[in-house]
C-alpha cells in the first residue's frame, strides 16, 4: 500500500520567479481606475509562481497521498463515512445553482429555494421536529443554535438564571466547548458500566440552574440509552430542555426518532447521516430542527413556503431568531446535495440506513469478539458504531490502539477513531456504516485477526508502522514544539 | 437497495454470526413504543436518472441572469482545474487529516495554504479555515478578548462601514459571551471612517474592526486607523477582500505595526457563488497569538526516519482536547474550498491575482461611469474604490430592481434598508467576469427601466 | 504564454547548455524561404474566462430540444460516477499502455471491459475497440475474409436492413481491397430480410451481415439467418446495439452455431451523443478467429515474481510490429470511451441493463402507439421491435420535422432519402430517458404540426 | 514510487449474486410491449453484480496504478504527452454539446458546427493545405483517408496503374499498414546516416506505378529532412504526390507548413499537436488537410459556411469524395477540444508551441549527449523529439534500451518510446514537449545519470527494474502463448 506519489515538494518549491499559468490571466481592460498610491500594495505577495502542469500535476500527486471513502474501507467512529453518491455533486454543481448569488431576487430562485424547503420538510419527518433551518455550517454550529436556542428559550420566559449545560463525560468535545461559546457552564456527568447515562448522577447534577443536556443517543460509546424517556422526564422536570446531538443520527434514521424520545432540539450533521462528502475537513451542514416551543428563536435564514412561492424568512418573520450565523445562507450546496441523497433513498430508505448501519456493526463486533478483542460493553447491541478497548493487549504486550490503527493502515484500511470516548481505555471506535459490502468487513477482520497475530510474535510491525505510506509515524511533540506552519524561502 | 450492498444471502450470513434472527432484533433495546411508522412526508425514493431530470428542469428554473450583486459574495471567474481537483475522489470523500501518515495529501496542502494565506495577509501563521467571512469575524472577536493583554474589556468599536450582516452574525455568536459591539459612524460625504468618528466613541474597548475595502466598496485609511487604534492599545482586526489584497497594501503592513488579526470571505478565490455556500472563512494572525487561534492548524515536522511530513498541531486548543476550555467549538470546517482555494491561488501567481484584481476596479469603474452618466443616477460618496459603488438613485430602488430582474439583470444590492439615512442607495459590483457589452447591457438596462418606471 | 512555463531565465540558461544564440537558431536545418510568416488566419489567443464564455454561449445556443433521433446514436441516462471517473486525470491524460508496469490501471481496465463484451454478446474474445460501429463492420468484413477458410471470395451479403450509413462507410473502407458488397431487399410487409431474398443473392459470397435490431428497429429471424448463411460456407458478422442484449439473443447464440463475429456501436454504454462523437466500435469473435482480429487486445500474464498482471499482447497482428502486413492500420483507438462503457456496465450490471432496455422497449411501443393514435399517421411494417419504429405519414416528411425542431421536438429521422421506396416513413425512438410527458408532447406537437401542415 | 493500490481484483471477482448498484436502476414503465419468445436472451450475461461504492473504488484505485501527464513527465517520443488542458474537457462537455444528437437539425446547432468550421479554417491556416475535413477518427485514418484521396485522384485522372506508396524504413507502423489497407502496394526506402532520405534510393523507387510518398517531417529519427523540396520535386515529377504524416506537426507548428514544402494532404493528429487527451489509447481525431487538386475528393462530412449559416456538406456537394469513414461525423467531441486549446494559444501560440517544444529537446539531448549519452544523428538538430541510442550500453554492460525504460519507471518518470524507430538498434526516442518545466526536465537528466551509474555499478537495478511499480517486468511470452483475454469464473 504505497503511494505513487511518494514524496512531493511544498509547492512553493516548484515556483519561479515569472513563471504564470498564462491561459488564467484575465483580460486587461482599459486602464481608468487605480489605487491610491498609499492604499496600494507595497510588496507583492510571495504566491506559487507555477504552471498550469505543474499546479494539476502537484494537487492531483497530493490527493494521492490521501485514504478516502472513494478508496478505501474508512470505518472511522462518530464519523459515518459512507458512499458519498457521485449524483449529488454533479447536481449541486449544475450551473443554474452555482451562479446563483445569494443576494439574488427570490422569485429567480424558485428551483433551489423549492429543494431547501423540502429537505426542511424531509428533515422535520425523519427527525420528528416540529421546524427545522438549514443555516448552521457544521454540527458544532447546530449545537451552537441549540444551546443559544435554549438560553434565548430561558430568558425570554425570565428564567434568567439556567445557564449550566450537562453533558456526560463520553460526549463529543464540540458538546461542552459549544456550552462555552454560548456562555455557559459545562457540568459533565458519568455513564455507567453499561454505557448509560448514571441517573443519580443526572439527578444530583440537576438544579435551577440548569438550561439543557446535551445527549446523543446512541451515544458517542456506541450503546443505546435505554432510560431516555426517564432521562427526558428527569430534565424537563427540572426546568431544563434536551438537546440530541444528531451525529449518530444515521443509527436510528426511520428507527426512532429524536422529537419521539423527547429531545427539544437537534443538530444534524448532514454530513453524516446525509452523505454529503466530508472534504477532506468540511464543509458540512449542521441544520437544526426544534420542538414547537423553540421555533420561534430558529436561526435565520430558513425558507418559507407561501402559496405556491418559496421565500426567506427574516429578522421580521422571526422576531425572536438567536439571529444569523453566517452572512448569507448557510452551506446551501452541501444542503443541495443531502437534498438529492434523501430523494434517491426516498421514505423507504431512511429506515434501511439505520438497519444496514446496525447490521454492519453487529457483524463487525461479533466476528471482531469472537477473534478476541474486547468489546467496551459486553452484552449490548452496538448501534452503528461499536468499541473495542484493547486494554489487554496494552498490558500483555504494550500494544496500543494507536499501534492497531497505524497497522491497518498499512493493511489498507482507514483507522477507526482512537482514544475517543476518552473514558474507556485504549479505545476503538468503529463504525464501518451501510455502503459497505460483506466482501470488505471480512477484509477489515482478517486483517484485524493477522494484527493480532503480529502483536503476539512480531510487535514491531505494529509499534513502528505505518511502513508503507508517504510517511512514518510524525513527530507530533515536535511539531507543537518547533513550530512550523508555513513555507518560508531558504535562507 | 440505493447505495446498501447486501445480497439476501450476506444478510443471512450476518444475522447468523451474530445470533440474531432478523435486522429489527437487533433494535431490540429501543423502547418499542418510540419506534417509528411510515415516514409519509418523505417523499418515495427516485432513481437517479429521475432525480437527476428534476434538479435539471429547477437549476435551469434559476439560470440565465446577468449579476450585478457583490455585498460580499463575488462572481469570478474559476479557472477548469480548480474543481476538477477539488472533486477528486481522494480529496472530496475524505475526513479531516486526523491519521497524518494517511492523509499526507490534504494535511500538506493545507499547509501551503496556510503559507500563501499569511503571505497574501502579510502576517505570520493561518488557520485552515473557519466556515464564512462573518463567523471568522466573530471568531477574530473572541480571540481579540483572549489575546489582548492591554486592554481587560469586552467591547468592540464596529464601523458601520463594516457589512451590517457580519455585525448581526458577530453579535448572535459572541454576543452569548457577553461581548459588545459599539458601532461608529461613517463621514456622509465620502463613506469611511474618520478618526473624528472614533475619537468620539467610547474609550477602553478591545479591538477596532476595519474593513476593508469596506462595505460600501470604498478604501478606508487603514493606516490611520490601525495606528490610532495600536495608540489607544486595542488590537486591530482586519476585514479583507482576498482578491483585493493583490493591489491593496497587506493587512500586516497597515500602519506602524499592522493588523494584529486578519479574516474574510475566501470565497472570492475559487468558490462558485453556489447560492450563498459552501465559501470559507480565513484568519491569520501574529506569531504571538497563534495559542488564542481558534481552528485547525497543520505543521511541518519529521517522521520516524527524520523525512519532512505534515501534521495537524496545536490542538490543545481545540475542542476535541480541551473540551469547554477550547478556543472555539469549532470541528468539521470549509476544507474543500480551502482545496479549491490552494489550486485557484497557485494558478493565479501574484502576477494573474493581480491581473484579475485589476480588472475587478477597471470593470467596475466603467460600470459606474455608465450608470452615473444615466438621468437621475449618481455617486453615493467621494472615495476611492475597488469593485463595488454605492449609486444614490432618484427614487426607491427596489422596483427598479424588479423591474431589471424581469429583464434578467440583477442590477445591485438595495442599500435602503440597511443604510435608511442614504435614501435611495444601490451598491453594484462589476468583476473580471463582465464583459463590456454586459456592462453596456446593464446600463441599457437601467435606463429602460428609469424611463419605464418614471 | 500559455502552457509553456519557462521563464527568461530558463530560455537563456538552456540555450547556454545548448550552445545556441536563440531559439530560433534552433531551426537553422529548415530552408529560410519556407519559413512561415504570420498565421493571420487564426485569430488572436482568447483567456481560458473568454474562451469559456464564447463556448458558453454557442453551447447554450444548441441546447434544449427533446430528442425522438435514434437512427444509430442514442440519448440513454449516464450514471454520475461514469465520467466522474473516465475524466481523472490517470485514464483521461495518459498514453496507450505501452509501459505495462506503468499502465496496470488501464490495462486492467481493458481485460475487465473485453469480458464484459464477450459475455455480453456470449463470445470468447473481444478487442480494446474501434473507431465507432460502422469503422467496425468495415474491420469486420476484412477479418471475415481473413477468417473464412471455406470461402475464398471478396463477396459480403448486407441486407438493406442494415444501417445504409454503415453500409457506406463500409464500402469506403473495406472498397480499396477490392472487397464487393451484394445488397439484400428485405420484406416490405415486416421491414425484415427473409431466407428467399437472401436465397436469390448470388451465391459464394465469404460472409452475411445481420444487423439486430435492424436499422428499422425491427427484431430479424437471426436464428435462421445465421443457419442458412453456415450451410452455405459463409461466416455470419452480426451487428448488435449492445443495450438490446440484455433482453434480446446474444450473437454467440443465434442459431446452431452462433455468429463469427460480432460488432457494433458502442456509444449506448456510457457515451454521451455529443454530436456523433467520440463514440467507439466493439468487435468480438470466437477465439479460432482471434488472431485475424484488429485492434489491441489485453491479456492477463505473470510478472517476474509470479504476481498476476496485465499487458498488450497478439501485438504481432498489429501495425507497430507487423507493419505493412498488420491486421488493421488502427494505432489510437477509443480507449476513454472504453473506460466510460466499463464504469457503466459495472453500474449497470445485468440486472440493471435489462432494466434499462426494457424501459427503452416500454418507451417505444409506448410512444408508437401514441403517434398512431394520430391521423395521418401509422406502422410502416408488422414486426417485433426493440426502442425504434418506422411510421409511415400521409405528407413528406421534412416540413413536419422541420416544424417540430422549431418547437423544440426533434422529431425523428427522414427515412425517405435511404428509402424511398417506402414513401413519406419517419423513423421515431424512444429511450429510458423519456418520460410520460415526453412521449405525449411529442404527440400533441406531432398533432399540431400535422394539422397546421395539413 | 509505489502506487496505493499495488493490487485490485478483477471486478468480477467483487461481484456477488443479486447485488446492484441500485440507485441507477431506470423506473419501469408500465409493460405493454414484449419481446417474442424465440428471440429473448436465454441467459443472464454475468456482468459484475456490484454496489455503486464497490465501482467507484475499484476504478478509482485503478486509476492510480497509471503513470499519466497528469502525474508524471511522460517523455514518450512520437506521442507528443504535453498538458491537456482542463478547461479543454470542461468546454467539450458543455451539455448543450454533449446532449445533441448527430442527426439534429443543423438549424438548431449553428454553435457546434461555428466550432467546428472555424477549426477545418484555423487548420488550414497552419497547415498551408486548401481545405479541411475533420471527420477522421484518429490518425490512422487520417493516413487512410489520404492514401484512399491520392487513389481516387490518379483513378479520376485515369492513370490507373499507380498502386505503390513510397515510406521511409523508419516510418510509423501505421503508414505501410494503411498503404495496405487501401489496396496499395508498400515500398520502403532506406535513411542515409544523417537521418534524411537515401535519395538515390528515392528515385530508384519512384516510377509509373508511384501512388505517392508517406513522410513525416521532422521525421520519426527526429530531424529535419532538409532536402524536402528535392523530394517533393523527384516525386511531383514522377507523377506521385506527397503525403504528410501530421504527428510530428509539433516541432514545426507555425514555422513552416506541410503545404509550403509541398506536401498535397497530410493528416494531423489533433490528440498530439492540439493536445486533446490521449485517454490511455484513444480517442483521438485525425483531420485530414489537402491542396486543391486533393479537395474533391475529401471525406465527408465536413463543414460549409453559407451566409451566415453553418452546414454539414454531403456526397451531393462532394460527389467525388472517398465516402464516410464514420457512421457520424468523426470524434466531434474531441474536435472541440482541439478547437478551444487553438483559440487560447492563438495565432502567437502556434509558433511557441515548435519554439519551446524544440527548446527543451534539444536542451536534453544537449545534456544527455554531456553525460555520456550516444545521440543517434550527432551533429544534427534535435526537432521537438531525439534519438538516443545504447548500443554502446549493451556492448559493454548488456544493458538493453528496454533496461533504461523500466528503470526510470523506477524514478517517477515515463519511458520515453523503445525500438522506434526500428533501424536504430536500442534506440530510445525521446520527446519532453513545451509544457514541462526546466526544473522537471533536469530530474529526467538527473535519473539518467544515475541509471548509467547504476549500469556500471549494480546492473540488477536495471536488469530486474522496475522495483517499485505494481508489478515487475511482465512476461509478455506466457501472455501471447496462454491466452487469458477475459475473467472466467473460477472452474
Ligand atoms: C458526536 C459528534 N458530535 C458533534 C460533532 C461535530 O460536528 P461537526 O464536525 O460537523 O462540527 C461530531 C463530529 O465529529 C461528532 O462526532
Ligand atoms: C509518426 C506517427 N504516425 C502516425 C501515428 C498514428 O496515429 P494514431 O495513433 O492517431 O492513429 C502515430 C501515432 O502514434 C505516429 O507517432
Amino acid at each position: 500500500m504505497k503511494s505513487l506519489a511518494m514524496h512531493e515538494p511544498v509547492i512553493f518549491d516548484l515556483s519561479r520567479e515569472q513563471r504564470t499559468a498564462a491561459a488564467q490571466h484575465v483580460p486587461a481592460l482599459a486602464a481608468g481606475a487605480q489605487i491610491p498610491a498609499p492604499l496600494r500594495r507595497a510588496r507583492r505577495p510571495r504566491l506559487p509562481e507555477v504552471s498550469e502542469l505543474q499546479a494539476v500535476r502537484h494537487f492531483t500527486r497530493l490527493s494521492q497521498m490521501n485514504f478516502s471513502i472513494d478508496t478505501q474501507l474508512y470505518p472511522l467512529g462518530s464519523c459515518t463515512m459512507k458512499y458519498n453518491p457521485r449524483i449529488c455533486n454533479q447536481l449541486a454543481m449544475l450551473p443554474g445553482f452555482l451562479q446563483r448569488h445569494p443576494l439574488a431576487p427570490e422569485s429567480a430562485g424558485q428551483g433551489l429555494l423549492g429543494c431547501l424547503h423540502e429537505l426542511q420538510e424531509m428533515l422535520k419527518a425523519v427527525t420528528g421536529m416540529r421546524a427545522v433551518s438549514l443555516t448552521p455550517m457544521a454540527g458544532a454550529q447546530g449545537e451552537f443554535a441549540g444551546v443559544a436556542m435554549i438560553r434565548a428559550y430561558h430568558r425570554a420566559r425570565g428564567d434568567l438564571a439556567r445557564d449550566e449545560i450537562i453533558v456526560p463525560e463520553a460526549a463529543h468535545g464540540t458538546n461542552p466547548a459549544t456550552a462555552s461559546m454560548c456562555g455557559c457552564k459545562v457540568r459533565e456527568i458519568p455513564c455507567d458500566a453499561n454505557g448509560d447515562v448514571d441517573l443519580d448522577a443526572l439527578r444530583a447534577a440537576l438544579g435551577p440552574r440548569t438550561a439543557g443536556i446535551m445527549l446523543t443517543n446512541p451515544s458517542t460509546l456506541g450503546v443505546f440509552e435505554r432510560r431516555i424517556e426517564q432521562v427526558r422526564d428527569l430534565v424537563h422536570t427540572a426546568g431544563g430542555l434536551l438537546y440530541y446531538d444528531g451525529a449518530n443520527l444515521n443509527a436510528i434514521l426511520g428507527k426512532v426518532r429524536p422529537g419521539d424520545m423527547g429531545f427539544d432540539v437537534i443538530h444534524m450533521n448532514l454530513h453524516k447521516t446525509f452523505s454529503t462528502p466530508h472534504g477532506g475537513g468540511g464543509p458540512g451542514s449542521g441544520a437544526v430542527g426544534v420542538a414547537q416551543r423553540l421555533a420561534p428563536f430558529l436561526p435565520i435564514p430558513l425558507v418559507l413556503k407561501q402559496g405556491d412561492a418559496y421565500r426567506w424568512a427574516e429578522e421580521r418573520d422571526l422576531p425572536q431568531s438567536i439571529g444569523r450565523l453566517s452572512a448569507f445562507m448557510g452551506n446551501t450546496g452541501v444542503n443541495l446535495r443531502a437534498y438529492v441523497y434523501m430523494r434517491v433513498l426516498g421514505r423507504e430508505g431512511m429506515r434501511r440506513v439505520a438497519e444496514f448501519a446496525t447490521l454492519n456493526a453487529n457483524y463487525l463486533l461479533a466476528r471482531l469478539a469472537a477473534l478476541g478483542y474486547e468489546p467496551a460493553y459486553r452484552g449490548r447491541r452496538a448501534s452503528h458504531e461499536f468499541i473495542i478497548t484493547l486494554k489487554r493487549l496494552q498490558r500483555e504486550f504494550q500494544i496500543t490502539a494507536m499501534d492497531v490503527a497505524k497497522r491497518l493502515l498499512d493493511y489498507g484500511y482507514h483507522a477507526p477513531t482512537t482514544y475517543f470516548p476518552l473514558l474507556v481505555p485504549e479505545c476503538l471506535l468503529i463504525e464501518p456504516t451501510e455502503t459497505e459490502c460483506l466482501q470488505d468487513l471480512d477484509g477489515l477482520v482478517s486483517a484485524l485477526e493477522q494484527i493480532l497475530r503480529e502483536a503476539r510474535e512480531e510487535p514491531s510491525l505494529l509499534t513502528e508502522a505505518p511502513h508503507s505510506l508517504p510517511v512514518k509515524r510524525l513527530d507530533d511533540v515536535r511539531a507543537a514544539r518547533q513550530l512550523d506552519l508555513r513555507w518560508k524561502p531558504p535562507a | 437497495m440505493p447505495y446498501i450492498p447486501h445480497t439476501a444471502d450476506d444478510i443471512a450470513g450476518m444475522l447468523r454470526a451474530i445470533g440474531a434472527g432478523s435486522i429489527e432484533e437487533l433494535f431490540d433495546e429501543i423502547p418499542a413504543h418510540l419506534k417509528t411508522g411510515a415516514l409519509e412526508a418523505v417523499p418515495a425514493a427516485l432513481s437517479e436518472l429521475e432525480v437527476a431530470r428534476l434538479m435539471n428542469q429547477r437549476a435551469a428554473a434559476d439560470a440565465g441572469a446577468l449579476n450585478f450583486i457583490g455585498a460580499g459574495a463575488y462572481e469570478h471567474y474559476i479557472p477548469a482545474p480548480v474543481w476538477a481537483i477539488a472533486t477528486r475522489g481522494e480529496f472530496y470523500s475524505a475526513y479531516t487529516p486526523y491519521q497524518a501518515e494517511a492523509s499526507q495529501g490534504t494535511l500538506q496542502l493545507i499547509y501551503e495554504y496556510q503559507s500563501m494565506m499569511a503571505e497574501l495577509t502579510a502576517m505570520d501563521v493561518s488557520n485552515a479555515s473557519l466556515y464564512d467571512g462573518a463567523s471568522a469575524l466573530a471568531e477574530s472577536c473572541l480571540m481579540a478578548v483572549r489575546a489582548n493583554r492591554n486592554v481587560d474589556s469586552l467591547r468592540i468599536l464596529v464601523p458601520r462601514t463594516v457589512n451590517p450582516t457580519y455585525l448581526h452574525v458577530v453579535r448572535s455568536i459572541a454576543g452569548n459571551q457577553g461581548l459588545c459591539f459599539d458601532t461608529v459612524d461613517y463621514d456622509r460625504r465620502r463613506g469611511v471612517i474618520t478618526l473624528d468618528a472614533l475619537a468620539a466613541a467610547a474609550p477602553g474597548a478591545t479591538a477596532l474592526v476595519i474593513q476593508q475595502p469596506n462595505f460600501f466598496g470604498n478604501l478606508e485609511d487603514v493606516g490611520a486607523l490601525t495606528d490610532w487604534a495600536h495608540a489607544r492599545g486595542m488590537l486591530v482586526i482586519a476585514v479583507v477582500n482576498p482578491t483585493s489584497l493583490a493591489l491593496l497594501e497587506a493587512p500586516g503592513r497597515w500602519g506602524t505595526a499592522g493588523a494584529d488579526i486578519v479574516c474574510g470571505e475566501g470565497q472570492p478565490l475559487g468558490c462558485p457563488l453556489s447560492g450563498g455556500g459552501p465559501y470559507f472563512g480565513f484568519m491569520t494572525t501574529r506569531q504571538a497569538h497563534v495559542r488564542q487561534m481558534p481552528g485547525r492548524i497543520v505543521g511541518r515536522t519529521v517522521d520516524a526516519s527524520g523525512r519532512p511530513g505534515f501534521t495537524l498541531t496545536l490542538q490543545a486548543r481545540e475542542q476535541h482536547i480541551r473540551r469547554g476550555k477550547a478556543t472555539s467549538n469549532i470541528c468539521t470546517n470549509q476544507g474543500l474550498l480551502v482545496t479549491a482555494a490552494s489550486v485557484y491561488l497557485s494558478l493565479m501567481g501574484a502576477a494573474g491575482l493581480e491581473r484579475v484584481a485589476d480588472a475587478c476596479l477597471q470593470a467596475n469603474h466603467a460600470l459606474t461611469q455608465a450608470l452615473c452618466d444615466l438621468p437621475g443616477v449618481r455617486l453615493a460618496f467621494d472615495a476611492p474604490r475597488f469593485h463595488e459603488s454605492a449609486l444614490l438613485l432618484d427614487r426607491p430602488v427596489a422596483p427598479v430592481l424588479a423591474r431589471l430582474a424581469q429583464r434578467g439583470v440583477f442590477g445591485g444590492w438595495d442599500l435602503s434598508a440597511q443604510y435608511p439615512e442614504l435614501g435611495h442607495a444601490l451598491l453594484v459590483c462589476a468583476t473580471e467576469t463582465k464583459s463590456a457589452e454586459d456592462l453596456a447591457r446593464c446600463a441599457a438596462e437601467l435606463r429602460g427601466a428609469l424611463e419605464t418606471a418614471r
